[in-house]
């Protein structure tokens, strides 16, 4: 016998777990399978032949070009998240606890914004500030000091990754860091914690998921973009995004893509699994 | 009646309107462009896409024989197309036959050599290779992010008849070359950002490019130019073929008709996008005569060192695949130089 | 060094428009344990809070060891509180959450271990140590949180219904164990509770409250044998109050008038008054006697009974006068027995002259 | 007291250095759209409504946005449900495999996007979906959902479960309780889901180049202006967008200003 | 109809490998009140909680007028809880938490307005209305989960310690509220407390847990009079235990040996046990009389005031025997006054041999 209630209950149920690994099934499922099928292909004469073998992944593995893009990306993603968390923490901070409630909401909006305007677009204006004779430089050789280009290093690197990634982290940031009991921080400050601990001892520890949900997008987002090592970095930072767009130019060599993607999505996978774990570990 | 719509697949500019609009109005067609920008992606979409999806491809001369490889190109029948009112050398271009099959039509193409700012590098600085070791330019030397135009280069310098086609110790030499030239290389640009870094001057120097950049940066008031240098210069062609199973292939003959026309070639002479040198004699006169300035820098001119005069004399290599080597060699170490 | 440890001057503390606490006096003696109690809603919280400094005063000053502290910031008043929400660290263990505060304060990692294992074992938490806050039944997160305040051992320590959620057992225990660390470490304690047994049995003065003042100040056995208000008197509960109108004084004993008859009442008790005033009688419910016949006291009132409610080894027994006014005794289990009454038989009340109180209507 | 005033001070100044920073780009991406050079190079040029022209009389670009609207505002409410039902099923439920469906949903940004845009295009193919605005809306959908699921599933586990089940306990259906509890604790979290989906779409442009075929949005018109024709039309592009968001945004703050104010008379 | 209401069989709820609740059977009649007490972290929260149906029980039955519920939905059980954690809604207003579960009924407007009115009025709350639940007091706010569920008139109602935050004077209030309701709708109540008296003075059946069992059930007199273990004896403290051995059996009394000495017991408590057993006796605090100079009782001890705690009207003396053994004495206050005692004083315990209650140790 099947109750009404139960019918119900199944239905609830179902319109929520349901649609999205259903949606995942019929369009994700499949392409993510012909991404790791495809690692095994062959290309014969510029076209990509269905097979099974292990020559990519031995050719991949064994370059070392691949392993110095692959801990360049590492070093660079890390250090944006890093970066980018640091930056963001203060200012999620400023806006949650010492804004009043419309400025708060002002200021959150004007973060967003510029989430709007393409990518692409931001990153092809900041070569403008960066570039030789671009706007910084004339800044500073107006005020009597020369200064070298600073597109194509490092530093333009992360302008390009922090200005990706900002405002998700300070969004993201600041939501865990609003919904915080504060009656848990006048605890503290009851127990004899400082204004300067506070944060280390409850505001961190009480919007860790948050902090490191949002440095897990950060990591992502930097680890696999490939416009602010093109157009700032100047194609000299060799990533592994940048990698996958210079394996295809062997004619067609989509398959030894394929493997560096499958390693990249691994190694997120890995990444992403431990920070969740560690994000929602009770203590 | 409304328009019929013809697709192409094409690098970006073969389709706006400075390009199509007579076409499109004699024809009442509109033609839909999807712009690519690397031949790999664009042999990617196609071979993804179902056949019929794209009624004209146009590509590189490289990519027409991976495309016919690959079974992605109608046949073309040579007697359609004005080749008489070509150049020579471009009635029977290699990489458009394969056998006794035609698969595309030339529509224009370049040289590639050196590219430099006149005020860092005069032309005659230019005139070799060995210019981009110059201690002047450490650090201010660029390349195009590709390495068939790039190693082609250099080969030539080393002293290579036939850039791509060379053997296991001129290989490696061409390697050593290369890597010594890593220290002066301030990047490694896509078409935008060669443009820009030598626009702004954050290189003086590009090998392996041409005057489809530096003809774009001069009409915008920079002082660059290209120069061949004495080792030789690389070519670059651009073509038209139609997709496999196009439904309108009739069209689309048409299209590649009027563009290997008079007019059609005096338009892709002058596209907005970039400048290049055209193969029809008619559309030489016409340059030649309308716009005599733009025809001299492209090499468009009558008389000795005109670009047809280069081709004949020896110092302009097709840009091919590697003949020895496998690409894959070739991308390879790009990768390893871009990385060292 | 002066006793007065915290003294409380004129503080008012509004939210928006409600007056939480108003313009209250409260000097704190050092080492003393102070109880405050009140109706719901009748600003003790906020009173501790102020103390605190979680909340700001609107008015007034709050002095510690002479010092002005209420313009301090809560961290620097070492003034550790209990809280009546618990405010646990939900992201800490148990062990966690009562290290905070050493922590805090420097402490190094084999310190806080110590103490922190020693008190959780005290209160009984010790096989909790590890567990996340939220697995915890209700009493025992009321002894973490407690635990959390007692490890810093504070000179102050403020306390708002720390035992509420304990059973009586444990209650009993725990109030030991505060008095203990009282009387061993001289803390002055203030605590806030509802419970009479806990204010009366661990406090070395009570202060009652109502709407924000203080109604009455004393030691224990003052309050409850001399309140000064109906309102107290009320609020303790256990006791009847008769409205009175006094009709002649004599040497002796006292006259009074009241809608339940007339009753007598010891001069001494009479002192500060004048003839035809009105006048409160309390009669505890443990002076009062009931009989099925009367006539043993000066003062008697014939009534019935409503309820009675056995407690342990006590029963107390509602009656109702002719009149309306409800009557409470208090009597022990054993002596009921040998009464042979129930619900809604007639009994005659009395009580002794000299345990009448009189105060002001 | 004065510290406390001073760190606000700071926080402050530090937000508005950051916003400087966000919108550096944006402002010079605006002084540029009106340059009548063809490279952002100081000095600048003349003022020219050139480049405004010619996007707005490109059929290409006007039909590029109209698909990025189309397909954000349609890819958005889809995302943010489907984001939303993870979160709410993986707080609320536990089912068999419910790792497993966490992991693939979080699985597509961890991509890159050029080579899923191909895998995205093959299979899509297969299913005869390709090059049609459905198959960009199917792919951003799959893209943008697992943003729409971390933020909403990050304010979940801030939520104190109990209310959910105390409403249940005083009758209300786990319909009702979701309408009348779980709604009004997730609002913001998933407004903010639905913008940042709305920007992720407008993003894209690799996967949505490979499976849109000849459907354009503005990303992909943005990326081959910025490949192969360095043109100052992408400032005028940006700029656009640009005006239209934060007018978008300016509507929205209205609105909940005026609510409120409202609310604040009120109480 | 059944008298039975509720029906517990075999129930047994872990959490993890904490067992909170093992094989537990209960009955529980219609309309009557049921207490629940047990020391902390017994499990009665998880009791009331498996009941509504928040928690799902790991094994055995739970039926409701004979029907099985334990699979059912929370919501379509109809048992409201007041939680010991409140849970009230933090963005709802004092009268929309309190209106909410009518609400889910789908009650018009003008009914939940009048209902939840009159609720609000008769918890003391009609100035709170529209007030956030965050700006009210500890009491205050449990009076707000309490009219939330009394509004909704169940029949049967879940309680878990929902007078914990109020002082005495309004829990006697409410607790005359929750009898009157029991009795006008004949409301199941299943109200777990910690308090005794909340428990003795109205609950029809008291049920004693302890660690996840139930240990004795009973109305309160007997369970008052006839603890069935020590534990249950000292957790309803006022007892003093002294472990003895039961040595001879005569008609009128029994001699049973202890550390501190001999007593006499009569005869008829022994009836079940052995010569030589162990045993308990269990002496209620208001049974014991001390006197300076002992000799009016068979049994006496000899023994040290330790401690002194002024309840009120009662004084309850913590004394110490020679062998350590505690025992509790409760006098009343007038009584005590006569004695001239203080804490460290001699004094003679004693107590009749009829007063003694004897249990299997
Ligand atoms: N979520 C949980 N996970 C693990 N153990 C739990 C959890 N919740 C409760 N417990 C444990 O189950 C036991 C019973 O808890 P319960 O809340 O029922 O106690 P209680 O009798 O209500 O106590 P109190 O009077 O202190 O409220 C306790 O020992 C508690 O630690
Ligand atoms: N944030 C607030 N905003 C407005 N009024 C408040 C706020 N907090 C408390 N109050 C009010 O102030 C008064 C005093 O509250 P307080 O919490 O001090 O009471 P209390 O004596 O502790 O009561 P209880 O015994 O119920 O805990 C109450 O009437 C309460 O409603
Ligand atoms: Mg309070
Ligand atoms: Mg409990």
């Amino acid at each position: 016998m099947i109750s009404k209630s139960s019918i119900s209950k199944k239905l609830y149920t179902g319109l929520w777990s349901i649609p999205l690994p259903l949606w995942f099934t019929l369009f994700f499922v499949g392409p993510i399978l012909l991404l790791f099928w495809l690692s095994f292909w062959d290309v014969k004469n510029f076209v990509m032949v269905p097979g099974f073998n292990l020559d990519n992944w031995e050719k991949i593995l064994g370059a070392n070009y691949f392993w110095s893009a692959y801990t360049r990306t590492i070093l660079f993603a890390l250090g944006t998240a890093i970066l980018t968390t640091a930056i963001a923490f203060p200012a999620s901070l400023t806006i949650a606890y010492l804004m009043p409630l419309k400025a708060r909401l002002v200021v959150l909006g004007l973060i967003i914004v510029p989430f709007f305007t393409s990518y692409l677009v931001r990153i092809y204006s900041w070569q403008v500030y960066l570039s030789e004779n671009g706007i910084i430089q004339n800044a500073f050789s107006y005020i009597g000091i020369n200064i070298a280009s600073m597109l194509n290093s490092p530093l333009a690197l992360y302008i390009g990754f922090v200005t990706l990634t900002l405002p998700l982290a300070i969004i993201i940031q600041s939501i865990s860091v609003l919904s915080l009991d504060k009656s848990l921080i006048d605890a503290a400050y009851n127990l004899g914690c400082g204004p300067k601990r506070i944060i280390s001892a409850v505001i961190i520890p009480a919007a860790k998921p948050g902090i490191i949900i949002g440095a897990l997008f950060v990591f992502i987002f930097s680890f696999g973009d490939f416009v602010t090592p093109t157009y700032l970095g100047g194609g000299k930072y060799t990533t592994l995004s940048i990698l996958i767009a210079d394996t295809v130019k062997s004619g067609q060599q989509w398959p030894r893509a394929a493997v560096i993607s499958v390693i990249m999505i691994i190694t997120l996978l890995i990444t992403a699994m431990c920070s969740i774990a560690y994000a929602y570990r009770k203590r | 009646g409304s328009p019929t719509t013809l697709t192409m697949l094409a690098w970006y500019g073969q389709a706006e309107p400075d390009a199509v609009e007579e076409f499109e109005r004699l024809y009442n067609v509109k033609i839909i462009p999807k712009y690519y920008v690397g031949g790999e992606q664009m042999i990617a979409l196609l071979a993804q896409s179902p056949p019929g999806t794209y009624d004209i491809i146009h590509a590189d001369a490289e990519y027409v024989q991976q495309l016919a490889a690959a079974n992605f190109l109608e046949k073309l029948d040579a007697e359609d197309y004005p080749f008489d009112d070509f150049y020579s050398e471009f009635q029977n271009f290699p990489g458009h036959w394969i056998g006794k099959d035609l698969y595309a039509v030339i529509s224009r193409f370049g040289f590639l050599g050196i590219s430099h700012n006149l005020d860092v590098v005069s032309v005659k600085e230019a005139s070799s290779y060995k210019l981009l070791w110059d201690k002047k330019l450490k650090n201010r030397v660029g390349h195009f992010d590709w390495h068939l135009p790039n190693l082609g280069a250099l080969s030539l310098l080393n002293g290579n008849s036939s850039p791509y086609s060379i053997n296991k110790t001129s290989w490696n030499n061409l390697k050593k070359t290369t890597l010594s030239l890593k220290p002066q290389i301030r990047g490694f640009y896509d078409y935008g950002g060669v443009l820009s870094s030598l626009k702004n001057g954050e290189v003086s120097v590009i090998p392996g490019i041409g005057e489809w950049i530096t003809g774009v940066l001069r009409r915008d008031g920079a002082n660059v130019t290209t120069t061949i240098p004495e080792e030789g210069g690389i070519q670059f062609t651009e073509s038209f073929s139609i997709g496999k199973n196009s439904r309108k292939a009739e069209l689309a003959r048409k299209f590649i008709q009027y563009m290997a026309g008079e007019k059609g070639q005096y338009r892709l002479a002058n596209l907005n996008v970039f400048p290049a040198i055209i193969p029809s004699k008619k559309g030489w006169k016409r340059m030649i005569a309308e716009k005599p300035m733009e025809a001299k820098h492209l090499g468009m001119f009558n008389g000795s060192g005109n670009a047809i005069d280069l081709i004949q004399r020896g110092r302009i290599h097709i840009r091919e695949l590697p003949h020895q080597q496998s690409l894959e060699d070739w991308n390879d170490f790009w990768s390893e130089y871009k990385g060292s | 060094m002066d006793s007065t440890h915290i003294s409380l001057k004129k503080i008012s503390k509004m939210y928006g428009n409600n007056i939480a606490i108003e313009n209250l006096d409260l000097d704190i003696e050092r080492g003393k344990f102070i109880a405050i109690m009140g109706p719901s809603g009748c600003g003790k919280s906020t009173l501790l809070r102020s103390l605190a400094g979680l909340e700001s005063i609107t008015s007034g000053s709050i002095t510690c060891n002479g010092e002005e502290i209420s313009k301090l910031e809560i961290w620097e008043r070492n003034t550790p509180l209990v809280w009546q929400s618990l405010a646990l660290f939900p992201f800490l263990t148990v062990q966690q959450n009562v290290e905070f505060g050493l922590k805090m304060r420097g402490e190094k990692a084999e310190v806080r271990k110590t103490k922190s294992e020693s008190w959780l074992k005290r209160l009984g938490l010790e096989s909790f140590a590890n567990r996340n806050v939220d697995q915890l039944s209700g009493g025992q997160r009321q002894r973490v949180a407690l635990a959390r305040c007692l490890v810093t051992e504070p000179s102050v320590l403020l306390l708002d219904e720390p035992l509420s959620a304990l059973d009586a057992h444990l209650s009993v225990k725990m109030q030991g164990e505060l008095k203990r660390l009282q009387r061993e470490l001289g803390i002055t304690f203030i605590y806030v509770t509802h419970s009479h047994s806990e204010a009366f049995s661990m406090a070395d003065k009570v202060v009652i409250m109502n709407q924000g003042k203080i109604e009455q100040e004393g030691s224990p056995k003052d309050i409850y044998l001399h309140p000064i208000s109906s309102f107290v008197a009320n609020f303790l509960g256990g006791s009847s109050i008769f409205k009175c109108t006094l009709k002649s004084i004599s040497s002796q004993y006292s006259l009074l008038e009241s809608n339940d008859g007339s009753f007598k009442s010891s001069t001494e008790s009479i002192k500060h008054f004048i003839l035809e005033q009105s006048l409160n009688m309390i009669v505890r419910a443990d002076q009062i006697t009931i009989t099925t016949e009367g006539g043993w006291s000066e003062n008697e009132v014939l009534c019935q009974i409503i309820g009675e409610e056995f407690i342990g080894a006590l029963v107390n027994l509602r009656l109702q006068s002719k009149n309306g006014t409800e009557i409470i005794v208090q009597q022990q289990q054993r002596d009921m027995e040998k009464l042979d009454i129930e619900i809604g038989s007639s009994v005659v009340a009395g009580w002794h002259p000299e345990d009448c109180y009189l105060i002001t209507n | 007291m004065k510290t406390r005033k001073l760190t606000r001070y700071i926080g402050v100044v530090f937000c508005s250095i950051i916003l400087i920073f966000l919108y550096a780009p944006i402002i010079s991406n605006f002084i540029f759209s009106f340059n009548s050079l063809r490279f952002p190079t100081i000095p600048l040029g003349s003022f020219s409504w050139e480049w405004y022209q010619l996007i707005l009389n490109d059929s290409l670009v006007i039909n590029a946005f109209k698909n990025t609207l189309i397909v954000g505002f349609i890819v958005a409410p889809i995302a943010t449900f489907m984001g939303f039902a993870a979160a709410y099923s993986d707080y609320r439920f536990n089912f068999f495999g419910k790792k497993l469906v966490m992991v693939f949903a979080l699985m597509p940004p961890l991509i890159p996007l050029v080579v899923i845009g191909l895998a995205m295009l093959a299979y899509l193919s297969r299913i005869g979906l390709s090059g049609t605005l459905p198959a960009i809306i199917v792919s951003h959908v799959v893209l943008t959902s697992p943003f729409a699921m971390a933020i909403i599933r990050l304010r979940f586990s801030q939520i104190e479960s109990d209310l959910e089940f105390a409403a249940q306990n005083l009758g209300a259906t786990n319909w009702l309780a979701f309408k009348e509890i779980i709604i009004p604790m997730v609002k913001n979290s998933v407004i903010t889901a639905f913008l940042m989906c709305l920007a992720v779409s407008f993003d894209e442009y690799a996967v949505t180049w490979f499976v849109g075929g000849l459907e354009e949005t503005s990303s992909v018109r943005v990326l081959s202006f910025l490949q192969s024709a360095v043109s100052p039309r992408i400032n005028a592009i940006g700029s656009i967008t640009f005006a239209v968001s934060i007018l978008l945004l300016l509507g929205a703050q209205y609105f909940v200003f005026k609510k409120l104010n409202q609310d604040i008379k009120k109480s």
